[in-house]
């Protein structure tokens, strides 16, 4: 979607403002809200795309005022209540009022390490070989998506040179939407600064995305 | 001008009211047995006292002092990384990028807060928030003037916009002066901020 | 500049919501709200662009959740301080204190129906002639510019047709920043929306702009 | 989702906090002499009572009468609305638009507020608004519903966006069943929403 995520060329949003000395959490309550989301997609009831949706797909102005732990937090509650875990009522009473589905596995404390280390790959075997090959000139896609995607708006319809092929991965495009992980090829695709911005962008911008097979045409 | 009441940033702090919201949503997880709370303080502990910008400077300082290594981590950096034993959550796939006379590397992720996790822990508050997003893309020059980094002009800027499930490491330049450091001493000289592209190795002197 | 003003296409702001029967003003203050900017724009110390500018920059929670008489207010107080009729302390105290320099001139009631009748009228001669002519295809030019501007970013680097050519016409990129009108010819130009949108566009959806010369080159 | 706090929408009302800014304002000004707060109520006074939409009705009214008018306001809106003394702010340079058979068109200002004060008065809040105009020009059929208009799949949209000084006035087909209606009955089933494009006419039965 062409939604308040994503910013990339926006204006107006003021300095970076980097905190001196920032510590990992600003507040105990964003330590609870890390974990809780580490948990809860734990449950394995939804990916991480559908979960990266689930959070960009709000009112710009919630999005923008919003602290990003803020952001997990909505997200995780639309997820929730989405998936059946959570229901209005106990969101109301902030209690256990209603059921709830038995999730695929709970996340115990013992396991923890041995979790966080392995991470959720994303890489996956397409049956296809790889369209394009570095070196390769190429043109990114113009579409306007009401779901989730990757490609950002400022790289759209946008001439670009394939920098290297990656590997398979799962297209979030779909997976983000119970439609299936069909992987596709992964290409880290380089634009020079004035494709993207214009004549007047700093000369000696180059900016990449790493862009899946389909958003991509011979150029 | 006073009266031109622009949008107060938001921090965080102790009196937020997201406090009550995520404490209720953790009762009602905790009640029906869909979370162990015992499994977030695990996961909290990790990510305060286990995995952080100290798991970088210790790959970095080792591709500086070995360029055995150096080539492996360009051409593999899942694998190197992973004979540090620093894997998992957010650094499954791995790309290290080097800065060079030539180029300069900045990352960031324009839709949403991608970060290298496995080798720099929890992303800063700013990486995560709109003006850098926004503007790293369009104005590296003008946010690395904010980071007080001054590039020469003529300097490349490669920004990489993580847009799918690679991660990046910046490896900054060897500052001279630091000939014969041990890969320990050379660790101290890397700061998170360099591993992002938002500041370089720090010199000897200042370490 | 790439500000939240710049709307078209943007996803996620909610449904349009028209009000039944809805009254000229919804408030008193909306009243003085119009008359004080019509009042204050009479004075003459800037144009219509910088005034356009002066709304629209803004942070993008500011500009999104305030009502569009409230963006014309806090755009007058910009104006009016930038321009020197209104200090700060006067507005801290809600009174005059300071002095202000003397307007061009004040519009008196008496004046206000030739006035409106009147309006602004922006055409100006050009001095070349036209470089397009109907039926010309085009492409808009891709920038990116700090200031102000009336090409909307998704009609940036976009093919269409010269449908009209207009008059000449204040370039408002200069205007709003005191660099001068440098008229320019402006011609009425159609897209394909599949050319604007994508391909998954609604095939029968044509837009178009009202495009100054300088946005154009030949395709 | 009770808990999914979006955006609460701003509405004007008698108790808004701008109540007391925009007075402020108003006193400083008066008191330095820049403005003259009678002219304030002349304007107010013109638009509530002088300049909306029944200057618009009237023009397509008489467009709907009179084929030679019509042909003239097509080539020349201006002259042809200023003819019938419609004149002036935000109605400088006036262009007519018409729906027929094939083609409904809709006028939008994606970057502002841009609207034909001359003929159709001050805009309505929405028009004016972040929804309508982010979608008027990606998806105008959703929005013509929400209108409670639904076009024929076959009819062709255009959207005019008013990204410069011309000003759209939108002709909305003439309904039939009106044969022989003076252009005063005429006028009475222009709606201001037809002349922006968000309606159609008025069906005789229903004015």
């Amino acid at each position: 979607m062409n939604g308040p995520h994503d910013l990339g060329g926006q204006m107006g949003l003021g300095p970076v403002a980097p905190e001196q000395h920032e510590p990992v959490f600003h507040a105990d309550w964003e330590k609870r809200a890390l974990g809780l989301t580490l948990c809860a997609g734990a449950m394995g009831s939804w990916n991480i795309d559908e979960s990266r949706h689930a959070r960009e797909n709000r009112h710009p102005v919630d999005y923008l005022s919003s602290s990003y732990y803020e952001i997990w937090i909505k997200g995780l509650e639309r997820l929730l209540t989405r998936h059946g875990f959570v229901s209005e009522r106990d969101l109301a009473e902030g209690r256990a009022v209603d059921g709830a589905p038995q999730p695929k596995r709970v996340l115990k404390a013992a396991d923890v390490p041995a979790v966080l280390a392995s991470g959720g790959p994303c890489d996956r075997p397409v049956a296809t070989s790889a369209r394009f090959r570095a070196g390769d000139r190429i043109v990114t896609r113009n579409f306007s998506p009401t779901g989730h995607t990757r490609l950002p708006r400022y790289a759209r319809g946008k001439h670009g040179v394939i920098e290297a092929v990656r590997e398979g991965f799962v297209f979030p495009d779909s997976n983000a939407h119970g439609q299936g992980e069909n992987p596709q090829w992964v290409y880290t695709v380089v634009f020079d600064g004035r494709q993207i911005w214009g004549d007047d962008a700093d000369p000696t911008l180059t900016v990449s995305i790493d862009a899946w097979e389909s958003y991509l045409e011979p150029a | 001008m006073p009266h031109d009441h622009d949008h107060d940033h938001h921090h965080d702090n102790d009196l937020d009211p997201m406090d009550a919201r995520v404490r209720a949503l953790e009762t009602i997880l905790t009640q029906k047995g869909l979370i162990d709370p015992a499994a977030i303080d695990a996961i909290v502990d990790t990510y305060e006292t286990k995995v952080g910008p100290r798991n970088g400077a210790r790959v970095v300082a080792r591709a500086w002092s070995d360029p055995d290594y150096a080539e492996w981590l360009k051409r593999d950096a899942t694998a190197a990384i992973e004979s540090m034993s620093y894997t998992g959550r957010q650094g499954e796939h791995m790309q290290a990028v080097f800065n060079s006379d030539d180029t300069h590397n900045l990352v960031v992720c324009t839709l949403c807060s991608c970060y290298p996790w496995s080798v720099l822990g929890l992303p800063p508050v700013w990486y995560k928030a709109p003006p850098y997003r926004s503007r790293a893309v369009i104005d590296p020059r003008g946010v690395l003037e904010e980071f007080g980094v001054k590039l020469p002009t003529e300097k490349k800027i490669r920004v990489w916009d993580s847009t799918a499930e690679l991660r990046y490491l910046v490896v900054p330049q060897r500052p001279a002066g630091a000939e014969g450091w041990s890969e320990d001493k050379l660790a101290g000289l890397v700061t998170r901020d360099s591993m992002i592209g938002t500041g370089l190795a720090l010199e000897p002197g200042a370490a």
